[in-house]
């Protein structure tokens, strides 16, 4: 529909919208975490749900324990090689349309700890991630601006064509594979699909 | 005889088949509740409507129940590996089989003799009650009896299995 | 609170052939610290346990130590026959040298205890004890036995240094998973190769990266992105 | 004008169903209600949700959602569209059939319940002879789709939740159907119609309802024990108990069966309350005679929101038993107080008027009370505690 | 056919249908499942002849039918129990195991 | 304490004995965790149940070992201080301090009085927000929908902006040095610290108004997990749970680091060691905390809080050991360090109280609920950056 | 009595409901997008370099000397010294970092960097509103990004950055003096001995001495 038609109505008293945006505005505002933590930054997370921050001011405070009826998977803290096999079978268990924070430096990257031996270096190895914070821990705050710029993506999703969310695409991945423990390392050390190397800079 | 009938008539009997043919035994449970929904329904068919509504709240709210709680203690779900019939299983459908024609034959030949519509007589949960505690008080007290006796008998059962794991 | 040498010597009485020696700390906490034997470790702490004046029921910290083969240079004053031409004449002379001499000292996994105690409030007493070696003794008497508290600390031994526990009723790896083969707190533990990309490297990261590069060019037979 | 207010809704069928020819009146008057039903009490549902959200937050010194719409009365709907279009996962090992039809058999009994509960002056579905017994037997089927639930995702939370719930609603069902009896004893029938009709009476402009008689006290709080334990509520919500069993019998549930049973609870939540209301509270008879002008229909839904806000008080302030301490509570404290208020009815109804019957009634109960109480903590060795310093 | 022949025709097949699986299965819940079936025709039975008999009036078919659930309801606890309590014993539901186990 | 050691046979494996009914077929197995609602975070429980009765457990640790006393054999000294923010990640000063202690001792310095006073009034903040949390996520493992620890973490928040507006963050603090403490606080923070310190006090009342007497919390927690002083003496138990079980054992009044010993504060002792007991031992340390913090405000002397001859940067400490401890709010907090002259520690080692606590989990859950599990586990109080490292 | 504690429970809970409509204590929300705390002064999140002047490029204060790479806990900081020297704000020549990225998506935010700058080139940014979806071309910062300028510094932490800027107003007036005194003694020099070093040298010599900390730790980073 043509914005100006949509405005002009919108005077008129009538208000119109299509499935798209009825659809994005629904699953939008309607962001159900998974009740799950990781390290330091679970007591951030815990701390953006509690009274000073709220983030049930959005909708999001039904933190739901099942992986099955949760939306957003807020991966708060650091990833072990240890933990990893259970987060990629977390979210494979999560139902579609699902999405992925990481939050902070520890989930992104591994942040202070990634030169240790039992750090995941970053958990977009494996699974893709809609938002990364920066922060060790990052603020309350920033969590609720994590939690809008994802509201954001969302809204700004085309349900067709390019750029469809992964879940309206009939080829994308569903699942994904889980990582096994082996004898010295994760086999293998990433998913080549989510996390193809990145160019280089330097 | 109307359509509500055979419907009715058909989702007992269907249920029952179920119940006593499915081999998960929970599925046999679970059939056998819409076997008792449909008696139930039958009931009210028949303007009975205590004994319907008792049907409901007995059969299916605690013996339905109790019957899958105890195929879950005794991990009765798992279906054996030879078989979930008896081998004597051809004798019991001879006899099942038998019963059935001797009875069907019964009703079958009598049915001429069997009366016709009537009409629906009007019972008040009232008349129940005071049928209950006027006529019928000594049958009432023989299974306020029984129901104890069971009762207790129940709990003996379960205080002796305790002592003896202890 | 006794001093060391007190308590060398109660343990010694109380058990003979303990062979018990005092490692000096020449750091200002002066934590001087007990070398067990092995062989007599669980009887002396038995002893340290249940002894009335000691009384040292809280092993508060456990922990491993691990100590390289370490290749030691040291001078060595030699007298060494030399001939020479002195005078014209040839002689075989006495001659004192300076010499550097190298040899390796094996190493050795080490713990160590801090004990504590709760009835008496005094402490710390520090023990240790050495493995022969890094590499097929590394046996260990358990105290779990004597302090339950051990029990953790010592699967976190064994599974971060490798040292098994000899008594102990559960010896599992504690923090890493059960298939892992290495003990990664080792000096000598080197990081299986996960190298991706990153965009701060470091002398260690440049070098791993160099590391990753060629393997993956030797098994791929191509250069990847870096 | 006072009286079309307040039969505002039987009118508008009557007119309604009056357009269509009288071969179809029968069927269709009882369609227009069940539509009414379907589509008033999943609004209330939605409504509810977000009080109780908000109730949470308010009582948690926060705002709770407030962005969706102006106050976040929006919330509700963009949690359905999310619920609704979200992937429905079965499970690999899951038994599908039943997997698919306990949320089902769930929302259908639930919605059947609420065919017999008097809304308002001549505002009942079905007025039948043995509608309290209606009640009960479909209110006790709805444990069977909890099991089918548990059981046939096949997972050991679900499953513990399952046989946890069943449990304890067989467990409660005993109190809540005695402690109704106390009501049908007085009344003399077992239709709720009656019942509310019998306490639509004032004297002195103050009305004839059970909970204010000394049984009826005592059986309202029994009846309200047993209804939130009946509906999983905290503090009896062991069945889904997240900080033991995740998400109890639909931790495998997504999508719209998840929302189905989101739904099914809370439509529980309103027929107890709803059954609660007629039995013990009026129905929906004004609380003082002055005010017979307000709509029927107003003071019903007014009193069960109250019941339910006071559920959502409570689920904001208490910590969960444990499930022996439950059953335990249940057969040892509810049950034989719910039988001993038979007696006290008993005694109610041969005392006569008067006021020996307050006295004696009282008495018997909060005695029993009493000693119920105490003899319950001091075997469990329950109090409070004083402590010792050390300098 | 009467209505009363149909009903008496179901109840008869819920009877047999019963009779045939309390006799041919092994698992004893499910021969308590059969038994159980068959008490319920018999139900069916009584209501039916109280409905279309000379006296519905009078209640007794229906009485019967009501005391018949609640010593079924009884029938089916004990029942229960005692299969638990067996299993307890001998780890099996089966009845042609218990009958070989003798014990 | 009662009775002596040698009156209790502990000789290893003296555990309740357990009735398995009839075999091990009869147990359901449940791995609870590592992503489960109630385990704080990535910790796994093995369980084996009879019904519902636990009659096996085993803790599965290491779903967040992250290396920490690899990374400490490899930074400087002044570079692990962050790290150990990290460890405990709710006291994150309190391990500053335990870290800072040890490297004292190593190198013998000496810390100004104002700084001991500094350090002093975060911990017992530290402690406090600790202990209310605590109870929170304990509460809320109970059931009870979140709202104690709302309270908690409201009153969190406050204590955090005294953090923030000092040291600059929310949790990481970083603040302690070798030698004293990096920022000097503003007579502005000390009042805002009084203000702070002096709503407290309706903070405990509130919370033991909404907790203390209430019967479900009663009833749930009184007689379930008990810990016997001996046992707990011998697994190394230490904190409020050693206390609990009525040990007399308060690091602050056995070593007397600090200045705890200018303070007049009691160390509340439970009796039955049960987790009631764990919990109340709790709310009753919030109340001497809140005591102490009252005394450190008032008594604060002036001066610097940095050593001037402590070194920063190019910080070599001689060869040597050390072993610091200090009473953390979940125990005794120790940090061993090695050193070999050079500019990291040769061994690095953090003495972790949740870890050595966990200790007797399995002795307390046996023959309890899963339900009680849960409670029993909470009572503990365990961080898992601090278990697994 | 059985219950009391319950009641008890529950009044409390009402107490905090109703009080979140009245008063401002039990109603601590803060509704983050449109009302924000303020940050206290102190606050802390990412690093950012200090630039004078308008310049970013001409007036960063960093000189390139590799202390903070170096001292890093996590090493998330990447510098690349330049080869030449450029004039700074001050048009002094000085070496300048030709490269200077900070990986926030590592950084630990512990304000070790800060602390052991010796020439106040970097800061603490309060900055916390920094999610992304890129994961490296929107955490990976590079020497236009974290360049803020002295106003900003001022801006966010106000009484630290006086102090700094006292610091170094005292400093430069040090060094200026000691520039003057070495140039006049260069130009005394030079008049004594007629061959005199090249003036530009000398004049440059200040500069090198300001370096020179940076020289030390280098060595004993590793």
């Amino acid at each position: 529909m043509e914005e100006g038609l949509k405005i002009e109505l919108g005077k008129q008293g009538v208000f119109v919208t299509t499935i798209e945006e009825l659809y994005n505005w629904g699953r939008k505002n309607s962001v159900w975490p998974m009740q799950f933590g990781l390290a330091c930054c679970a007591i951030e997370m815990i701390a953006t749900t509690m009274a000073r921050y709220d983030l049930a001011r959005f909708g999001a405070e039904v933190f739901r324990p099942s992986p099955r009826q949760a939306d957003l998977m807020i991966i708060s803290g650091t990833v072990t090689k240890k933990m990893a096999p259970q987060v990629v079978r977390l979210y494979n268990q999560m139902a579609e349309p699902r999405y992925v924070i990481a939050m902070g430096a520890c989930a992104i990257s591994g942040g202070p700890f990634k030169q240790g031996y039992n750090v995941l270096k970053g958990i977009d190895r494996y699974i893709p991630v809609d938002v990364h914070i920066p922060g060790c821990p990052p603020r309350p705050e920033a969590l609720l601006q994590a939690f809008m710029t994802l509201q954001k993506k969302i809204e700004e999703q085309p349900l067709t064509g390019e750029g469809r969310p992964r879940h309206l695409d009939a080829e994308a991945q569903g699942e994904f594979p889980v990582p096994v423990q082996g004898e010295h390392d994760l086999e293998p050390t990433s998913n080549k699909l989510v996390w193809p190397l990145p160019v280089v800079i330097r | 005889m109307n359509l509500v009938f055979y419907v009715l008539a058909g989702l007992t009997v269907l249920g029952g088949l179920a119940a006593v043919l499915l081999k998960n035994t929970v599925h046999c449970a679970l059939a056998l509740t819409v076997a008792f929904a449909g008696l139930a329904l039958l009931f009210l068919e028949l303007d009975a409507q205590f004994a319907g509504f008792a049907q409901i709240l007995v059969y299916i709210g605690a013996v339905a129940i109790l019957v899958v709680f105890a195929i879950l203690l005794t991990r009765g779900s798992e279906t054996p590996e030879d078989g979930v019939f008896s081998h004597t299983w051809l004798a019991g459908l001879a006899v099942a089989a038998a019963v059935f024609a001797v009875l069907g034959w019964a009703v079958i030949q009598s049915a001429p003799a069997l009366t016709h519509e009537s009409a629906a007589p009007v019972v008040t949960v009232n008349q129940i009650g005071n049928a209950l505690l006027g006529r019928y008080v000594l049958p009432l007290e023989i299974v306020a009896l029984l129901l104890t006796a069971a009762l207790v008998g129940a709990v003996i059962v379960a205080m002796h299995e305790k002592e003896e794991t202890k | 609170m006794k001093s060391v040498e007190e308590i060398k010597a109660a343990i010694e009485a109380a058990v003979p052939g303990a062979g018990v020696e005092i490692v000096p700390n020449p750091s200002p906490s002066g934590q001087h610290s007990l070398r067990l034997l092995p062989s007599h470790a669980v009887a002396v702490a038995y002893f340290l346990r249940d002894d009335e004046d000691l009384g040292l029921d809280f092993l508060s910290n456990l922990t491993g130590v691990d100590h390289l083969d370490k290749e030691i240079a040291e001078k060595v004053k030699v007298t060494r026959q030399v001939t020479k031409t002195v005078d014209g004449v040839e002689q075989t002379v006495d001659e004192v040298v300076e010499e550097t001499r190298k040899h390796m000292e094996p190493g050795y996994l080490e713990t160590v205890y801090h004990l504590f105690s709760m009835a008496k409030k005094h402490g710390p007493v520090v023990l240790r004890m050495r493995t022969v070696n890094r590499t097929d003794e590394v046996e260990l008497p358990s105290v779990t036995p004597v302090w339950r508290s051990a029990e953790f600390q010592e699967r976190e031994v064994f599974d971060l240094y490798g040292v098994v526990f000899t008594g102990h009723p559960d010896l599992r790896r504690l923090l890493m998973w059960p298939e892992f083969k290495d003990h990664p707190m080792r000096r000598d533990y080197k990081e299986p190769d996960d190298f991706e990309y990153e965009p701060t490297p470091h002398d260690t990261v440049l070098a791993r990266a160099k590391d990753h590069k060629a393997a993956v060019a030797g098994q791929e037979g191509t250069g990847t992105g870096l | 004008m006072v009286s079309t207010l307040d039969q505002i809704f039987v009118l508008l069928k009557h007119w309604l169903v009056g357009l269509l020819p009288s071969v179809l009146q029968p069927a269709a008057g009882v369609l227009l209600s069940v539509v009414a039903i379907v589509c008033v009490f999943p609004a209330l549902f939605a409504l509810t949700v977000l009080l109780e959200r908000k109730g949470l937050g308010r009582m948690q010194n926060r705002l709770g959602p407030n962005r969706v719409g102006p106050f976040g009365i929006l919330q509700p709907i963009a949690d359905a569209i999310k619920s609704l279009t979200k992937e429905d996962i079965v499970p690999l090992r899951a038994d599908a059939l039943i997997h698919f039809l306990a949320p089902l058999v769930l929302v259908v009994a639930v919605f059947l319940e609420f065919a017999v509960v008097p809304m308002g002056r001549n505002m009942v579905l079905v007025d039948m002879d043995a509608s309290l017994l209606f009640f009960f037997s479909i209110g006790a089927s709805t444990e069977l789709s909890v099991f089918m639930a548990g059981w046939s995702s096949r997972n050991k939370y679900s499953l513990m939740g399952a046989m946890r719930a069943v449990a304890q609603m067989i467990s409660y069902e005993v109190p809540l159907l005695m402690s109704s009896v106390a009501v049908v004893m007085i009344t003399g029938s077992l239709s709720l119609v009656k019942i509310v009709e019998a306490q639509n009476q004032y004297t002195y402009g103050l009305p004839h309802w059970n909970i204010f008689t000394p049984w009826g006290c005592a059986g309202f709080v029994m009846f309200a024990i047993a209804a939130t334990a009946e509906t999983n509520r905290s503090p009896f919500d062991l069945p889904e108990g997240e900080s033991e069993l995740v998400a109890g019998y639909f931790t495998e549930y997504s999508g719209f069966k998840f929302a189905l049973f989101f739904l099914g609870e809370y439509l529980g939540m309103f027929s107890i309350s709803g059954l609660g209301t007629a039995l013990f509270l009026g129905g929906w008879s004004a609380p003082f005679s002055f005010l017979w002008w307000v709509p029927s229909w107003i003071w019903f839904f007014g009193k069960v929101m109250l019941s339910i806000c006071v559920l959502i008080w409570v689920r904001g302030t208490l910590p969960r038993l444990r499930q022996d301490q439950l059953m335990n509570f249940a057969w040892k404290f509810v049950l034989p107080m719910t039988l001993l208020n038979l007696v006290d009815v008993a005694l109610w109804r041969f005392l006569g008027e008067g006021w020996l019957r307050w006295v004696v009634c009282s008495a018997v109960m909060l005695v029993a009370y009493v000693a119920a109480a105490l003899t319950g903590l001091r075997r469990d060795h329950i109090g409070p505690r004083s402590y010792r310093y050390a300098e | 056919m009467t209505p009363l022949g149909g009903y008496l025709l179901v109840a008869a097949l819920v009877f047999a249908i019963g009779l045939a699986g309390a006799l041919t299965r092994r698992n004893a819940i499910l021969v308590l499942i059969g038994i159980e079936l068959m008490l319920n025709a018999a139900n069916l039975n009584l209501i039916a002849f109280w409905r279309y008999g000379p006296h519905p009036e009078a209640l007794t078919g229906m009485m019967f039918a009501v005391f018949s659930i609640a010593v079924a309801a009884a029938e089916a606890a004990v029942g229960l129990g005692l299969v638990i309590s067996i299993y307890r014993h001998v780890h099996t539901t089966d009845l042609d195991e218990m009958n070989r186990m003798k014990g | 304490m009662s009775g002596s050691l040698r009156d209790t046979n502990l000789e290893g494996w003296n555990r309740p004995p357990v009735i398995v009914p009839d075999g091990e077929g009869e147990l359901l197995e449940v791995a609870m965790g590592p992503h489960h609602p109630s385990t704080h975070g990535v910790f796994r429980m093995d369980l084996a149940l009879d019904g519902e009765r636990v009659v096996r457990l085993k803790p599965v640790f290491g779903y967040l070992h992250r290396n920490h006393e690899q990374i400490g054999e490899t930074v400087s000294y002044l570079a692990m201080m962050p790290y150990t923010d990290r460890l405990d990640y709710i006291c994150s000063l309190t391990n500053n301090w335990a870290y800072a202690l040890a490297v004292e001792k190593l190198v013998g310095q000496a810390v100004p009085e104002r700084a001991e006073y500094i350090r002093v009034i975060l911990a017992e903040l530290t402690r406090i927000v600790n202990h209310a949390s605590a109870i929170g996520f304990l509460i809320q493992e109970m059931g009870a929908s979140g709202t104690p620890l709302m309270y908690a973490f409201r009153e969190r928040e406050k204590i955090l902006d005294l953090f923030e507006s000092l040291t600059g963050s929310r949790m990481m603090c970083n603040y302690m040095r070798f030698g004293g403490c990096r920022v000097d606080p503003s007579a502005a923070w000390l009042d805002a610290t009084r203000k702070v310190v002096a709503g407290l006090p309706q903070f405990a009342h509130e919370f033991e108004n909404l907790l203390m007497s209430n019967e479900i919390v009663m009833a749930r927690c009184q007689g379930v997990g008990k810990l016997r002083p001996e046992l707990a003496i011998n697994a190394g138990v230490t904190g409020p749970m050693l206390r609990a079980s009525g040990v007399n054992y308060d690091i602050r009044k056995v070593d007397h680091y600090g200045v705890y010993d200018r303070f007049k504060f009691r160390v509340p002792l439970g009796d039955h060691g049960d987790i009631y007991d764990r919990y109340m031992v709790r709310v009753l340390e919030i109340h001497e905390s809140i005591g102490i913090l009252e005394q450190a405000l008032k008594e604060i002397p002036g001066g610097p809080v940095m050593d001037p001859k402590a070194k920063i940067r190019g910080f070599r400490p001689k060869p040597g050991e050390a072993y610091g401890r200090i009473e953390g709010p979940k125990g005794e907090l120790g940090f061993y360090l090695i050193s070999d002259g050079g500019n990291s520690p040769y061994r690095f080692r953090v003495r972790p109280p949740s870890l050595i606590n966990l200790t007797v989990l399995e002795d307390m859950c046996l023959g309890h609920n899963v339900a009680d599990v849960v409670l029993i586990f909470g009572s503990v109080d365990i961080v898992l950056g601090e278990v697994d490292r | 009595m059985l219950g009391e504690g319950i009641l008890k429970g529950l009044a409390e809970t009402a107490r905090n409901a109703v009080g979140s409509f009245v008063s401002k204590d039990r109603l601590t929300t803060v509704e983050y997008p449109e009302e924000r705390l303020p940050l206290p002064e102190a606050s802390r999140n990412f690093p950012f370099l200090v630039y004078d002047g308008t310049d970013w490029e001409k007036g960063l204060r960093c000189v390139a000397c590799q202390i903070c790479e170096k001292e890093c806990p996590p090493k998330c900081i990447y510098i690349d010294k330049s080869k030449d020297k450029k004039p700074d704000a001050f048009g002094r020549p000085q070496i300048y970092p030709a490269k200077f990225d900070i990986d926030i998506s590592v950084c630990m935010s512990c304000q070790i960097c800060v602390e052991v700058c010796p020439f106040e080139a970097i800061k603490m940014d309060t900055q916390y509103e920094l999610s992304t979806d890129d994961r490296f071309g929107g955490l990976l910062l590079d020497r236009k990004e974290l360049a803020k300028s002295n106003e900003y510094y001022h801006q966010i932490h106000p009484t630290e950055a006086s102090e700094v800027d006292a610091k170094l107003a005292a400093e430069k007036v040090k060094a200026d003096a000691k520039a003057k005194a070495a140039a006049g003694a260069a130009a005394a020099k030079a008049a004594a001995a007629a061959a005199a070093p090249k003036p530009a040298e000398a004049a440059a010599k200040p500069v090198v001495l300001a370096d020179a900390p940076a020289a030390k730790p280098q060595g004993e980073g590793d």
